[in-house]
């Protein structure tokens, strides 16, 4: 059995109690989006502020435990500054470290695994222990799922 | 409710753990299963019921002439009375309708009702604190067909408020209320309702799920017109759940799902339906969950619900002082303070520690609880948080469960802290 | 239907009756059982797999986060992806339902496509033939929302009459078949069929009940758009049916039971739908049964479909041959004479025997047959009986039980002569 | 296991050869009922004839096996010529001779075991041995049901 070190690791600790980039903005100008996790009942909002083909700044709100909470943290700061283009490959690579094994409901994940460094990844390597523990991808994903989303409405 | 006499024999729960083979398979790394609420363990004789029906008689129920297809059909059809009886129907043969869950079981009435019984315009009155599976099929019933649903609210000691009932209950065609809630514990004074529910001619279904697995249950004490209420939770297999309902009602009421076993006669225009009970079970039936579902039912009375619920009570209890007395203020226990007043069942909070993370650290010393909105979202929304964690109990558990749970929860408190 | 290589190996069914416990509890007063198109033996893998779940694993799925919940969902979504497979499901996670039954599967089918899919007027084609389970939801939909059925006919060798079938077709939505006859054991084309039903732009449900237990299947092949099928008469355990779609017509559809698992979100004024595939499984889902169905899967697959319908093959020749000569024209025969387009199901008439007669008779002998009207009364419209006796095989029939069957026979034409 | 010969009596097979009082009346004036066997398809027609409170005449048509037609035809001639209130008797007592098991579902029967003579029985008694095979106790009801049915409809 896979220890709670392995989950709890101290930049998600951190991360949790001192999520970064809370809160919202006025929409619009922001693009928002919901996201749910029906498994567990948590909410949480994404907003993100474009600016050009980039992310100026992101904004989260809602509810969740350590790992969703923190998860959407990491993301904020991964993602904040970036072009479409950069975030659209930490979206890939992010899932990709998701999907070392099947989620949650066993189902392989749709997403191809993808070739990346760990340098890419910064501080997100640090939710890596979380796929040896199914039931908390959902948790992980949950914003970024989101923030694809987002993106997503903004495109139609 | 009335607590069972105090001179009932204790359970003799460390005999009544051997039963359960879940419990000898993880003795070296002890299983503090505390999670009844979602699903019951099953004990060994559940297995072997449905086993020996397999190994010697198995063979589709109703329709064959020869020997293991006749035995086949009396031990479905002797579990169907058993089962009915272990609610007190009057008339347990016809009355006792099975289904897959008690999910289904509603669905049955949400969905024959709208074929006949019930019209746009129409009122159902539910409480905030049901379960998904009594709220969504009449929100569908709602969105399909124009009911209008009513809620009777809940006050924060997790009663339901009673002092507009008559208001809420005026012109309603239905009134369905949980027994025991799922996440609050409270036992629902449904015999009350029923009769105020009766007096303005509404008819009334009762959610029994949390409530026949742990309470000496009589349908007819209870006033109900339906009782809905599911084998796994009462330490029977999955894949079955059991609608009982008054013989009248049945009979007025449509079917559900066509196919066979429910019809009379079946022409190229149309069909006639089947008698009751068949008439509500289309297709080949879950035989060997009914048969399962039976020798629960077995196991059940021969321990008998009173000295269950004395049992329960006590835990209750001793969880309440122990909770108390280690966590003091930074635990939340959600719903009704008195015991006499709840199922076995506790949801609770930790400020700072959210639920998914406490059922995570507790998991890593073994301990079982729930974590989430337990399919009751508008419940939680009442209760202004997200999930809850949940320990809840049945027959198999002892204060060494309850001990594990403090030992465990005191561990997450340190490492959150 | 092309009949399989002829060189693939030939089945040990004196081995594979020792897998399936209840030969070896009947050895003494023998068990000739031809009454597998009613519900299948079970083997002893199956009923272990069910048992060790419930002995070392159970608990609640998709909620839980500790590590026997866990488990549990691993093995429920595991069976999932491996039912979907053997149907050649292109997204077996996703598209593989489970349900109860068949009846289920067709029911979910006909009620959620009249929430949304299909409206008064619309129509839907169906054959003669039909198990009721493919003929009663169809017949309630049009009580309750007035959609028109239209029938394939059959002509006098047990075929479908595809004559007028563009006729038939025209404007149809649904096109609703059953792959082989649960009466006359025919073979449908339903790759054809499907076909023909897409160029018209309807949507093409295959009532796989008797045809995915016999013969290697392919949703993709065989072009449909909905599979049913029922886990009780493929080796697995009663209490678990199979729906599979296609993902963008699950997609579309309107969900059918409303419940826990099933909902993203619940609000007192409304819901929202799950992904699939658990938008249409409201409340706990049959958990030990899909494992059990699961190694059913597993059991058959080692085995290999293309033997299994090798040697039913065999036996329906073999069977037709001993009928033939020795009750000559005694005995009607239904359905297709050329066994190659048919499965493993004989119904047969007696002049002047009653098939409840036959049946009661045979028993005697240990020999199980059916005899009714087996869920298709317009069928037997058609055929202007009430009734008929049938064997059907699975994989532990042998030319043993054929001919039990004959002496069996030849005896009550002897007591009613 | 029970035998053959306790289902198959011979006045059960000499009944099922020759059906005695088999075929039609006109209804009107013939008071008309159908009954069916959901679990075999068996089909069955009854026609009565009643003159002041005695059933004068009976006919009866449909398929079925040899227990549900040789009981239709020992009916027929259990019945014919006599008193309503006789027949309420006679059905009373064939009931209650099926019941002395729990039929093919294993329900109690709802009627009330009641006292007779085997000699009230007459041929009827041969239909004994029925009750040894639970499945078919609806054959050897389903013409006593119809009947009832056909009474009941005239009343109403
Ligand atoms: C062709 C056909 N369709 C559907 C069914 C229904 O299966 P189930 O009773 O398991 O729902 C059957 C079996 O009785 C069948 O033979
Ligand atoms: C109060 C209540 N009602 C209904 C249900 C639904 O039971 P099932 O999932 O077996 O249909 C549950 C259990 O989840 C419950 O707790």
């Amino acid at each position: 059995m896979p220890g709670l070190e392995d989950l709890y690791r101290e930049i998600i600790l951190d991360h949790y109690k001192n999520p970064r980039n809370e809160g919202t903005f006025p929409s619009p100008p922001a693009i928002k989006a919901e996201g749910h996790n029906p498994l567990c009942g948590d909410e949480l909002t994404v907003y993100i502020m474009l600016e050009g083909d980039a992310i100026k700044d992101i904004r989260i709100s809602g509810q969740g435990c350590s790992i969703s909470r923190s998860s959407a943290s990491l993301m904020s700061v991964a993602v904040k500054g970036k072009t479409l283009a950069e975030v659209d490959r930490l979206l890939k690579i992010f899932k990709s470290m998701m999907s070392i094994t099947t989620n949650a409901s066993g189902e392989p994940e749709a997403t191809e695994p993808i070739e990346y460094s760990e340098r890419e990844l910064g501080e997100l390597v640090a939710l890596q222990g979380v796929v040896k523990f199914p039931v908390r991808i959902k948790c992980a994903t949950l914003s970024w799922n989101t923030l694809l989303q987002a993106l997503e409405d903004r495109a139609s | 409710m009335k607590s069972p006499a105090a001179t009932l024999k204790p359970l003799n729960v460390s005999e009544i753990r051997k039963d359960f083979p879940i419990f000898t398979h993880h003795e070296g790394h002890a299983l503090y299963f505390l999670d009844s609420a979602a699903s019951s363990q099953k004990p060994l004789s559940v297995m072997q019921a449905m086993d020996n029906y397999y190994s010697t008689t198995h063979a589709n129920v109703h329709r064959g002439v020869y020997h293991i297809a006749e035995h086949a059909t009396e031990l479905y059809e002797g579990a169907r009375v058993k089962v009915g009886r272990f609610v007190g129907a009057p008339d347990p043969a016809t009355e006792t309708i099975f289904t897959k869950n008690a999910t289904e079981s509603i669905n049955l009435l949400s969905t024959s009702m709208t074929r006949g019984m019930l019209k746009s315009g129409d009122v159902v009155v539910l409480t905030e604190m049901e379960h998904h599976a009594n709220l969504v099929p009449w929100l569908i019933a709602k969105e399909q067909f124009g009911i209008e649903i009513r809620y009777i609210k809940l006050n924060d000691s997790g009663y339901l408020i009673l002092d507009d009932i008559e208001e809420l209950l005026d012109g309603a065609k239905v009134l369905a209320v949980t027994l025991t809630s799922n996440v609050l514990g409270t036992i629902n004074p449904v015999a009350e309702l029923a009769k105020l529910a009766h007096d303005r001619g509404a008819i009334v279904i009762g959610d029994g799920a949390q409530f026949v697995p742990h309470i000496a249950t009589n349908v007819v004490d209870l006033g109900l017109d339906f009782l809905a209420f599911t084998g796994h939770k009462m330490l029977g297999p999955t894949g079955i759940g059991v609608l009982w309902g008054k013989k009248s009602l049945l009979d007025a009421l449509p079917p559900f799902m066509g196919g066979g076993d429910m019809i009379t006669d079946v022409r190229l225009d149309g069909f006639t339906p089947n008698e009751l009970p068949w008439k509500f079970e289309a297709g080949t039936p879950p035989i060997a969950e009914a048969i399962g579902l039976g020798a629960a039912v077995d196991y059940l009375e021969n321990i008998g619900m009173d000295r269950i619920r004395t049992h329960e009570l006590e835990l209750l209890s001793y969880a309440f002082e122990k909770l108390e007395a280690n966590f003091d203020s930074s635990i939340i226990i959600h719903g009704p303070r008195n015991v006499n007043d709840r199922g076995g069942v506790i949801s609770f909070d930790f400020k700072n520690i959210h639920p998914h993370d406490i059922s995570q650290i507790l998991d890593q010393s073994g301990v079982c609880v729930r974590a989430g909105h337990h399919c009751a979202k508008p419940l939680m929304r009442h209760l202004g948080i997200a999930a809850t964690a949940r320990a809840s109990f049945h027959i198999y558990n002892e204060h060494a469960d309850v001990d594990a749970l403090v030992g465990a929860l005191a561990k997450a408190q340190a490492f959150f802290s």
